[in-house]
């Protein structure tokens, strides 16, 4: 195996000893700012680079770096360990929901649920560190807003809200604009089929 | 949209289980949660549905709830409406309505589809390789640590001036109270009404002072004289007068 | 990097997500015995070498296995930060009393100051590396008696000890005047001052 580089080093055993995933900035500040978060960056590449296809794998979630098994594994390590928090279906929902439309107000999450959503289940988001308060609407009443987390991406392996699972396909779609919006834009494309029928 | 496992698994709808008594509305998360319940039995795609075929299932189905059991106030508000909707629906069209049945039946299809994308989502959310279940941290990483390293500070200043401290503090102390000379009151009184007799226009205070009296003697002189002065003032056998604030202060003895 | 073997990713996985260091038994007892403990332990020693010179380390101790980062990089995984803290005054008094007259023993400094020194103080002072123990003084009891340090010297900016003013120096610069008189001369400072700007 080729020499590897006394900074690639340093970084690849900073990540691996620390109790939370890293980002680049807190990395480049062990460095006394010696290293850029830019070249920190490239070093993390090229550290998952050098475990892929390993049974350890650096990964980037949300901008944070961490050490994990591979998912194939899976089989392999579940064994003697607690399933992960269950969610209820109602906690299920709601997170969905904060995570495609984030930020979101409880009044919003209400309105696309069509039922009231119970203290608990923000409360057992917001325990889990999945979700998070991110201010108020500026609008009559100043809602709390709330958004997703880091520990939510890392939780769910996903390395940024863009690798939300389909969340493309239902922007495209419209079904992440309120109700409102799509019935406006549903009665214009009528009205544009009507007025072509009629022409 | 593909359809994926739940992790919870929707409770069949009424028709599909024998025991319909056993049903509760606790397994629903309100009534558009049936109702997209409802709507999945269909099996056709949700911007196909037909609402009228799905407000007649949900009425139906609340209908026979409440035969049976006591039936949560929302479901029958929605029951309340989607009736509502029913009989618009299948009324002739009468353009002045507004909103038009067709319009409300698009929008519940709407929300129908919104709760559906979000459910889907969920569903999906749930299946990623999570942390703990699918993939797995290093259980006890050794952690970063960070040390504190206390750095003492104190100048030279500081220093001398508390060795400057422990010098006085521990030195022989010795109060040494000077005699300084003074004028008394009783001294000054006697003097001033004594040159009041001899002075009988107004005259300055300074004037009354004895002249050999230099320094702080001199000092304490003014003093004295002014607050005999005003004592003499107070008993009416002299008066006072002065221009302005620290002009000088000018004395004459009474008239009669 | 050439492809890793299945089983080699397996057993570096399990290694990687144990809570406690594995032998080579466990470990092939998790694979049903399809392994043999030697066949595993061969296994260990190519994960062992593939990482060899990165920031991560498999390592055996007493036949069992676990990840570290390795010891040189241990350094880099602490954070010094300064801590500044201002020296109490009693400190200031005992380091100048070692400094006027050194070496001197605990007794010593406390008669010099007419108050009991705790332990606490001195060091403080040692810890700050200004004060050093400079053996004993050959008296009933033998106490240790202290000295100032080099670091002293530069801290303060002395190039020896002679360069310490001398009483008389003190006494001249007001050091040696009981607080509340140093306080009239003060004030009388201040009058001249405004005297000069009225005149």
């Amino acid at each position: 195996m080729s020499e590897i580089d006394d900074r690639e080093r340093a970084i690849e055993a900073m990540v691996f000893a620390s109790d939370e995933a890293l980002d680049a900035r807190q990395i480049a500040g062990r460095f006394h700012d010696e290293l850029t978060p830019g070249e920190v960056r490239a070093i993390l590449q090229a550290i998952a680079a050098r475990h892929a296809g390993s049974g350890i794998e650096l990964v980037e979630r949300g901008g944070h770096w961490h050490f994990q098994t591979p998912a194939d594994l899976a089989h392999l390590l579940r064994r003697e360990r607690d399933d992960p928090r269950k969610l209820s279906r109602a906690a299920a929902e709601v997170l969905a929901i904060i995570a495609y439309h984030e930020p979101v107000s409880r009044a919003e999450i209400e309105a696309i649920r069509g039922v009231q959503t119970s203290k608990g289940t923000l409360d057992v988001l917001m325990e889990a560190e999945w979700i998070a308060p991110a201010g108020r609407r500026e609008v009559p009443g100043r809602p709390l807003i709330y958004k997703t987390t880091d520990a939510f991406l890392q939780h769910f392996g996903l390395a940024s809200r863009k690798d939300l699972p389909g969340i493309e396909d239902l922007r495209a779609a419209g079904l992440l604009d309120p109700v409102d919006l799509a019935f406006d834009a549903a009665m214009d494309e009528l009205d544009l089929v009507k007025d072509g029928e009629e022409a | 949209m593909e359809e994926l496992p739940l992790e919870y698994e929707v409770v069949p709808a009424a028709a599909e289980r024998e025991d319909a008594l056993q049903l509760n509305l606790e397994s629903w998360e309100g009534p558009l949660d049936l109702l997209l319940t409802l709507a999945r039995s269909q099996k056709v795609d949700l911007r196909q549905i037909s609402i009228l075929a799905l407000v007649e299932q949900y009425l139906t189905f609340i209908a026979e709830m409440r035969a049976k059991l006591e039936v949560a106030a929302d479901y029958l508000v929605m029951a309340a409406w989607l009736a509502y909707l029913k009989s618009a629906l299948l009324l002739p069209k009468d353009p002045t309505e507004d909103p038009s049945p067709d319009e409300l039946a698009l929008r519940l299809q709407l929300r129908l589809q919104r709760l559906a994308a979000m459910r889907e989502a969920a569903a999906r959310l749930l299946a990623r390789d999570r942390i703990g279940r699918d993939v797995f941290l290093r259980p006890n990483p050794e952690g970063l640590q960070d040390v504190k390293v206390r750095r003492w500070d104190a100048s030279l200043y500081d220093l001398l001036a508390a060795y400057g401290q422990v010098k006085l503090r521990t030195e022989p102390v010795v109060h040494m109270v000077a005699r300084r000379p003074v004028v008394t009151l009783d001294a000054a009184l006697t003097h001033l009404q004594r040159m009041l007799g001899v002075q009988l226009d107004w005259a300055e205070l300074s004037a009354f002072l004895p002249p050999d009296y230099q320094g702080p003697l001199r000092r304490s002189a003014i003093a004295s004289s002014f607050v005999a002065a005003l004592e003499l003032a107070r008993q009416g056998r002299v008066e006072l007068r002065q221009e302005a604030a620290f002009e000088p202060l000018y004395l004459k003895a009474s008239q009669g």
